[in-house]
């Protein structure tokens, strides 16, 4: 399931909408708007997350499947808010359920890694002055990225 | 014929704009689109010498500058992603 | 926070309990009953779980200061239930939170890992003929300990 | 003097019973402990032949066969764990 939404949401109705018994292991990743500072050296005072939806969902999707097939997954859901976030507030979710943990836990981390390098997403900081600031995408997530794809594909 | 040009992050910024629809008379190349958008507006030149754009084509990443374009098609600028 | 207890749990609330704008990152680990065949291969309707609580409490606390120190988290939560659990009932909830995603999804990994060889409870099948079935630890739960053991001390 | 054992898992089950108070006149090393239990009951010969089963006094694993048990110390008896 991929969902990409204005509004926040419920962790527990969340993994209600995919859990089966058939599943022993849930694993979750929940990015959150951290307290951080811009470029200038000021506390941002939230985020604001642009996303060209139509790519971002067939990329997701792509994600999606290729967790699936890898790691045997029961279910993998994705979760992205897009538009202004206040600090603290959740900015992505990713659960992945399966029989046994080890499978779950990697599928996770596989597609947060992913999602943060090839989706759609640009993420700006919303300063004190009203202004936006663009966010820059970090060399580890892309040098992390390397290392999965020897193990996908 | 009519194609549909999406901008994102910086390079909307830049543009002020978030999209544009190029009106041609025939169908010409991806390579003919930039010489055309270049002469339009220089702020082009700076996105394409930026090697960390990425051109999509109706959803699929376009890395053929000889591609043809043609009528309906959607082509998007793409910054490096921050989602996440 | 560590907590033993025999009712189930919220991940909203308990994500909420330990959220704060300084992370960025939350990884959480469920490990819930899943429908599996008993010894004698008849399905099983639940599990039940013993536990030694003063021990478990003090070994749960130790596991949680060495992931807090190694990978410089914020929080670290584990919760466990005991008694008796129905199927797709919640077992086991770790949730790590740290300001980078690496650190919290590892550390999440460790602690899990960690439990399920390391803390003093006991998992048994509960049979349709009101039997009880005890569960076997698994050699590759403690195989993948050893690789933990090289990271930390 | 009292020590109280604890009993876990398949060891409670074949035991019966979750825990002993074992009455002593005098301090005695875990090994003479566990010659003590024998005596009373055999079964107790297969979990001191069991490799897997670990012992804790007062919350701390016990390596110690010669370790002298002392007024109201509580000892542990764990098969392998399996929670989670």
């Amino acid at each position: 399931m991929i969902k990409i939404v204005k509004e926040s949401f419920d962790l527990e109705n969340e993994f209600k909408n995919i859990s089966s018994n058939k599943n022993g292991a849930y694993s979750f990743f929940l990015g959150t708007v951290r307290s951080d500072l811009s470029f200038s050296n000021t506390k941002i005072k939230g985020i604001y997350l642009e996303c060209y939806e139509e790519l971002a969902i067939s990329q997701l999707e792509k994600i999606r499947l290729q967790a699936l097939k890898k790691w045997d997954l029961s279910e993998c859901l994705i979760i992205h808010r897009i538009g202004r976030l206040n600090l603290g507030e959740k900015i992505v979710l990713v659960i992945t359920s399966s029989s046994h943990r080890s499978n779950s836990i990697e599928a996770c981390e596989y597609v947060i890694d992913s999602l943060k390098i090839d989706v759609a997403f640009w993420k700006f900081h919303l300063l004190d002055n009203g202004e936006k600031e663009m966010v820059n995408q970090k060399n580890k997530d892309n040098e992390k990225m390397l290392k999965w794809r020897e193990i996908i594909n | 014929m009519n194609i549909t040009i999406k901008y994102f992050s910086w390079i909307r910024v830049k543009l002020k704009k978030s999209h544009d629809l190029i009106e041609l008379d025939k169908a010409i190349s991806f390579k003919e689109l930039k010489n055309n958008l270049i002469s339009k507006d220089p702020i082009f030149q700076e996105i394409f010498k930026d090697d960390s754009v990425k051109y999509f084509l109706n959803l699929n990443e376009l890395n053929d500058n000889d591609r043809i374009l043609n009528n309906g098609d959607v082509l998007a600028f793409l910054p490096p992603v921050t989602g996440g």
